[in-house]
């Protein structure tokens, strides 16, 4: 059993480097206990983007995967670390999202001028430091194991974020999604047990190589998916999310719903098409597709009834992740020569980044609405429209990419769903995504027909909310907006580095 | 020498194993806190310095003999102090398990 | 007739653990747990895995043990809490327990032969670091990596922790730990053992290199005096502003970093060391990650802060 | 004939099981918690069982799983502190099981 040897290309020590520097800001942040906490996170931030940029850059250019092998030490010993197509236009949005997250929370997350260190600061923008690690380490990383405690990093980093204001209400969404998530990595972590009983290495190339078809790897795989799909929140298993999603601070849950929910699947995708021995069993493809069905409808359902705008959206982020489910069968059924070139394929990613930022501007917009309102109460909006106007043009820009009406990122992903299922004859799915655009339409609209309602005559705006911040929230929209201008050809981007791995 | 050496310790790791014996029934059949806790560590005491004493010869070199010794000691400590605390919180009222 | 005491341990772990899911009072079911940990490690000793003994005594069954036991005693007199759902709810979680627990002994009792391993590798490579324990060398060198991440999940659970503090009181110490009936016994006890526990915590950390033993359960141990000096109330636990603290909590990962990161200049790479130096190397970064690992432990265990700093 | 390494391999599927029921039955946040360290130590004898089944080399069992192992149990007892502190927060503040208890109507601040 002699995988194929990974070679370190020439840039692979920025893939460290992406790793590294969210830690080195995390502990510095965390040592030093200077004046003011966010300042090293600023520093960090944008550095943090050229990195990932410049890797985008270098995997666009070279047209191939690049890679790095730690310490020196080849895998199935050592770890590698590989960043593809896909796994750099992830690290791109993380960065991206992450930088206009921390433009938006300069406003709450700033240190009073008379302390050294308050609490909220300093845990907001060490976690989010953390956070970043875990995202960037869940692309890279090629190891299960890895995996494992990358996904612990994100699990730890994300849960006080929900509950920074110390209520009873967060205090137990935190603790519910805790353990949720405990239980993900353990059922993870068995699977990764089990591989490693049946092949005696836990690299996904070599991995991809020797896995048979048989009972130890199903089970394995089986337990791997199941636990991933807690920490995803795919029906039934989402209980958590909503409570958890809305209770955080709006710049937190902002991260939270674009980005932390998208890397337990992206492992996932990782097992799937890179691991499990192909064909993968058409069964449990259609398992995973209703149970996203489920999740698009009963979700959408939810969410049209909730009262509170930042429970509503969280609703919504269930739903719209349910939609990432359905490309297992169409990809299964497509007569593309690889899964990754097929509509299915590219319309399931397509959806998760323009997912990504249209969410994280729409929790951001619901944040400064409440800000400057005082309440997050749907029924009482009016007169949003006339105090934070660009907020609220960013919730609805946002939306159009939730429904999945032109022109967005959405609606193309939604559009390449939806002819792949056509085409493969998966006509439930085809009707739950047409359905869900149509839910999706009524709760968008419910919020801005309130926000643009006149304000009643005892109309009184709590706080009035710098110009930056608001940009910042429409440029996120705007960008899942440009998304559905991009012709299409550059998503083969996205299967960079994916055929014949290593 | 190593005939004497092993009847040694046969002797005693299996008088201590009595003692450990005896001080599991009396854990086991003591009315209350206080007369247990007497039968579990004088079994504890004398049955596991038997049994450090009978491995001592078996040890192969020095060092080794140290660290059985240290084990021992360390045990005497931790035994004799946790034992002291559960008397006194049982004598303050506690549960009388 | 060998297979004996393996069976009986087996059996005995599986009758501590039903009692611990199964205890109506939350405190038998800490102590039950406290012996499934404890039986665990003899278990490890009897699966050759001397490292991880020593490592689940002292984290798995000792630490979160302490941490567990304080929280019942927090929690005060405790509602009967068995279980008491609807049935068939039960029936169904017993089911789908069941099919597990059939699907992954299916498993074990059919396994891969000859059963894949990555020993010779790894025996193949030692002499590159120059080290005597083969799980020391795949913790730092081989995976090094992972212990790295696992270290900043350690500093992240701190500030998770602490992030729970009420903000009046950031900045200020967590509550004492004093023990309910601290006494004399407690107190002799505090004062006598902590020089040989420190003694044996560094003898740990040096042995690691060569034999079992090593930074976690070092670390461990020496969190253990720390922790029972502070249960004793000779020492109040620190305030958690001060830079002390902070430095002692990140300079295992720095100095993890730093040699990493050297490896571009003096080796070829991220965690790569030179064959010559990667013994003093790896030693060095030990000490550092116990001693961290020592005060990070011993605060988890002290919780958020419940006094405003002075 | 079952090997000793195989026993091991039933008691980390017992295991897993008692962990597992324990998990999902059990009302209290503190008893989930001890039962999913129930379930952890489970999962780790799993990797040791791999570990004592691939030695080979003069090594007395594979190092990789255990050095595996030692990185979960500290990974476990990182997230039983972190629950507990938020389990003792939540008694604090006043509720004490994982039901959400009703939104308080009159509560402006956004949820």
């Amino acid at each position: 059993m002699t995988p194929a040897a990974y070679t370190a290309t020439e840039g692979g020590a920025l893939l460290v480097v992406a790793i590294v520097l969210p830690v080195i800001g995390m502990l510095a942040i965390f040592a030093l206990g200077l004046r003011r906490a966010e300042r090293i996170a600023y520093l960090v931030l944008p550095v943090g983007l050229l990195v990932a940029l410049a890797i985008a850059a270098d995997v666009a250019r070279s047209g191939a995967a690049v890679t790095y092998v730690l310490g020196g030490w080849q895998p199935p010993l050592g770890i590698a670390l590989r960043a593809d197509g896909l796994s750099v236009t992830l690290m791109v949005l993380t960065a991206v999202v992450l930088c206009a997250v921390g433009l938006v929370a300069r406003g709450s997350f700033s240190t009073p001028p008379d302390k050294a260190e308050a609490r909220s600061p300093m845990v907001f923008w060490t976690l989010i430091l953390g956070l970043w690690c875990a995202l960037n380490t869940v692309f890279l990383s090629q190891d299960l194991f890895n995996l494992f405690v990358a996904l612990e990093l994100l699990t730890f980093s994300a849960v006080p974020l929900v509950c920074l204001d110390g209520r009873r209400e967060t205090l137990q969404a935190a603790l519910r999604y805790l353990l949720f998530a405990l239980i993900g990595s353990v059922l993870y972590l068995m699977g990764a047990a089990l591989l490693y009983g049946a092949y005696g290495t836990l690299d996904l190339a070599g991995l991809r190589l020797l896995a048979r078809n048989d009972l130890a790897t199903s089970v394995a795989l089986g337990l791997m998916i199941a636990g991933l799909m807690a920490k995803a929140a795919l029906f039934p298993l989402h209980l958590w999310l909503p409570p958890a999603h809305a209770g955080a601070p709006a710049a937190a849950s902002a991260v939270l719903s674009a980005l932390v929910v998208k890397a337990p699947f992206f492992i996932i995708l990782r097992l799937w098409f890179d691991v499990a021995p192909q064909p993968a069993n058409a069964m449990a493809a259609q398992m995973l597709a209703w149970l996203g069905i489920a999740s698009i409808l009963f979700c959408s359902v939810m969410a049209l009834r909730q009262a509170r705008l930042k429970l509503m959206i969280a609703y919504s982020t269930v739903a719209q992740l349910g939609y990432l489910f359905l490309m297992f069968p169409l990809v299964m059924a497509s007569d593309a020569p690889t899964a990754w070139e097929s509509v299915g394929w590219t319309g399931g990613v397509l959806q998760l980044v323009s997912h990504a930022l249209a969410k994280a501007s729409m929790f951001l917009a619901a944040g400064l609405i409440a800000e400057a309102l005082g309440h997050d109460r749907i029924e009482n909006l009016d007169g949003a429209m006339s105090v934070v106007p660009i907020s609220v043009a960013a919730f609805g820009l946002a939306g159009l990419s939730l429904m999945g009406l032109p022109p967005s990122g959405g609606f193309v992903a939604k559009l390449m769903l939806l002819t792949a299922a056509t085409e493969t004859a998966n006509w439930w799915i085809a009707a739950a995504i047409l359905l869900g655009g149509i839910l999706a339409a009524s709760y968008v609209f419910r919020v801005l027909n309130r926000a643009m309602a006149a304000p009643a005559s005892d109309f009184a705006c709590k706080a009035s909310i710098p110009l930056y911040r608001e940009l910042t929230v429409l440029g996120l929209a705007i960008c899942a907006v440009v998304l559905g201008f991009v012709p299409l050809q550059p998503f083969a981007f996205l299967g960079i580095g994916r055929v014949g791995l290593p | 020498m190593s005939l004497m050496a092993d009847t040694l310790t046969i002797a005693a790791v299996s008088a201590g194993l009595f003692f450990f014996l005896a001080g599991t029934v009396g854990l086991l059949r003591f009315p209350d806190t206080l007369t247990r806790l007497h039968a579990l560590t004088k079994a504890d005491n004398l049955g596991f310095g038997l049994i450090v004493l009978g491995l001592l010869p078996q040890s192969p070199d020095v060092a080794s003999g140290l660290k059985l010794v240290v084990v021992w000691l360390l045990v005497q400590l931790a035994g004799a102090s946790a034992s002291q605390l559960i008397a006194q919180f049982a004598s303050k009222g506690g549960p009388s398990a | 007739m060998s297979l004996l005491p393996d069976f009986a341990l087996m059996l005995l772990i599986l009758i501590a653990a039903v009692w611990t899911v199964s205890a109506r009072d939350r405190r038998d079911s800490v102590i039950g747990f406290i012996v499934v940990g404890l039986l665990l490690s003899l278990a490890w000793i009897r699966l050759n895995s001397v490292d991880v003994a020593l490592t689940e005594a002292a984290v798995g069954g000792g630490a979160t043990g302490l941490l567990l036991l304080r929280a019942c005693a927090r929690l005060g007199p405790n509602e009967t809490e068995g279980v008491s759902l609807k049935v068939s709810l039960r029936i169904l979680t017993g089911v789908l327990c069941t099919v597990v627990a059939v699907a992954l002994a299916t498993i074990v009792l059919y396994p891969i032969e000859p059963a894949p391993t990555l020993a010779p590798t790894a025996a193949a490579h030692m002499g590159e670091i120059g080290l005597g324990n083969p799980v020391t060398v795949v913790l730092l060198a081989y995976r090094a990596i992972d212990t790295l991440l696992e270290k900043v999940v350690l500093v992240l659970a701190l500030i998770g922790v602490w992030a729970l503090t009420p903000d009046p009181l950031w900045g200020g110490a967590p509550g004492s730990l004093r023990a309910q009936h601290s006494s004399g016994p407690l107190t002799f006890l505090a004062q006598v053992l902590p020089p040989v526990g420190i003694v044996i915590g560094v003898y740990l950390i040096w042995n690691g290199a060569d034999r079992p033993g090593g930074t976690f359960q070092g670390g461990t141990v020496l969190a253990a005096m720390w922790l029972l000096v502070m249960m004793a109330d000779l020492r109040e636990p620190p305030e958690i502003r001060l830079h002390t603290l902070r430095r002692l909590v990140v300079l295992g990962p720095v100095v993890f970093l730093v040699a990493g990161f050297a490896g571009f200049w003096i080796a070829n790479g991220f965690l790569s060391y030179p064959p010559d130096l990667a013994k003093p190397i790896i030693v060095l970064v030990e000490a550092a990650l116990a001693l961290s690992i020592a005060v990070i432990l011993g605060m988890l265990v002290a919780g958020p802060a419940a006094r405003a700093p002075r | 004939m079952i090997g000793s390494t195989t026993l091991y391999g039933l008691c980390a599927t017992g295991l897993v099981a008692i962990g597992l029921y324990g998990l999902v039955l059990h009302p209290s946040p503190l008893r989930k918690v001890i039962a999913f360290n129930l379930l952890g130590s489970g999962t780790f004898i799993l990797f040791g069982v791999a570990a004592q089944r691939g030695a080979a080399a003069g090594l007395l069992a594979d190092p990789v799983p255990q050095a595996m192992v030692i990185t979960g149990i500290v990974v476990a007892f990182a997230a039983t502190a972190v629950a507990v502190a938020l389990l003792l927060r939540l008694v604090e503040s006043g509720g004490s099981t994982l039901e959400p208890s009703a939104p308080d109507p009159q509560d402006d601040r956004p949820s």
